[in-house]
């Protein structure tokens, strides 16, 4: 299983924070990305956000990183803190 | 010698007067304090029904986090900041929860024995930690019918840019 | 709206603490608030009579100023931050007399809606200090034969130089 | 009379740390300067030091500034405060 984590507007719009994925056949995070957009079309359309940001077990990535069984994925809006 | 780095994100406060006399006790070596604090700006958010002539007093400001990631990216930013300047200690502190108009966000205190390396690296620390750091701010307010109205404060262009620098 | 200056030349310590909350009280406008504290070292200085392998601890830090210019050098120096970056407050403390290793010698406090321009007023502000106020150390210890050794510490080029950045 | 300060170093070296000087014929500080210089050995080594700042009424000048009759100079070595 793949955790996979929202935040922020993203959780809002997707009125969702968490979800567990099968590992299977998803070998990206671009591939997962895709994959959850096919759960409706708040996700499709919340996904589609070109300035999403990534982290893959807490490390920022970018789309093309690779990911597994285990890991944790989380996907939120550009960081506003400080 | 390794350099002191402490990095905290909690809900509670924290006092900048007391973390200076913890970056001082007992370090007689590093002549140079640099500290950063943000606090809660008393800001307005636009009434969404009334247009922006309607502008009204943010009450709270709102912070989410990425708990686990969030400090391991700071630490991963006081690092960076290690290798690179000469320093003796490093504190990052970084709430999250409700916060009220005048309340500290975020503490960034270093000590060098020299005055640039710790303000460079206290400006450091915070340029990056606006564009790393999983944190993300929501201005909640109350409108003219006393409703709550509440928006995500928007990423500026500024604060990617300002990591070009370094 | 004019920039809050507030300049003090003066023998008695100050608490940053203490500076940092007036920096901020009844500042909501100000989400940024940069501070720079120097503090005295325990360096070290040769000993004339049995040389650089015979160091002593330095007992005392003599600072020594020109009354009245002092007060209207860093005035000067705040009035210039102020016309450079958008602050909202600016303090600047620096202390004369004798001074024990750990003291506080200087204090430079900047306030502003801006992060970046709290920091840079900061940094501008102690760099102008370090090259144009009229402020002299004396670094004062005692040798292997009890007798007092002073010494005059000498300007560096790399505080001329820092000026060039700005 | 211009009242001429001594700071530092300077001071120490010159065993004074004022002197007023008749304002007659010093129309610079360079002038001021040479004037001080005869006053003895001491005063000619300590004030051909190159790096030697100077202020009048309290602002830093360069050796050519004007002086004239009531103002205070001061000579100091390379500030070293903060």
């Amino acid at each position: 299983m793949i955790k996979v984590l929202f935040f922020a507007s993203l959780r809002e719009q997707l009125g969702c924070d968490a979800v567990d994925v099968a590992a299977d056949q998803l070998g990206s995070v671009a591939e997962l990305r895709s994959s959850l957009a096919t759960k409706g079309e708040a996700w499709h359309v919340a996904l589609s956000n070109e300035q999403l940001q990534v982290a893959v077990n807490q490390e920022l990535c970018d789309m093309q990183a690779a990911i597994s069984d285990g890991d944790e994925v989380a996907f939120f809006p550009p960081v506003t803190g400080g | 010698m390794a350099v002191d780095i402490s990095i905290s994100v909690q809900a509670e406060g924290f006092d900048p007067g007391a973390e200076y006399n913890r970056l001082r006790s007992d370090n007689y070596s590093d002549g140079a304090t640099a500290m950063f604090v943000g606090n809660v700006r008393d800001f307005y958010v636009a009434d969404s029904e009334e247009g922006a002539a309607q502008k009204k007093s943010v009450s709270v400001l709102e912070l989410e986090h990425y708990p686990g990631m969030a400090e391991s990216a700071l630490a991963g930013i006081a690092r960076e900041a290690a290798e690179r300047w000469p320093l003796g200690r490093i504190r990052v502190i970084h709430r999250f929860g409700p916060l009220a108009a005048g309340d500290e966000i975020v503490f960034v205190g270093t000590t060098s024995a020299h005055r640039q390396a710790s303000l460079d690296a206290c400006a450091f620390i915070m340029d990056f930690l606006k564009s790393r750091a999983p944190f993300w701010k929501k201005e909640v307010g109350v409108g003219d019918d006393g409703k709550t109205q509440s928006s995500w404060v928007e990423a500026r262009s500024s604060d990617e840019s300002a990591l070009k620098k370094w």
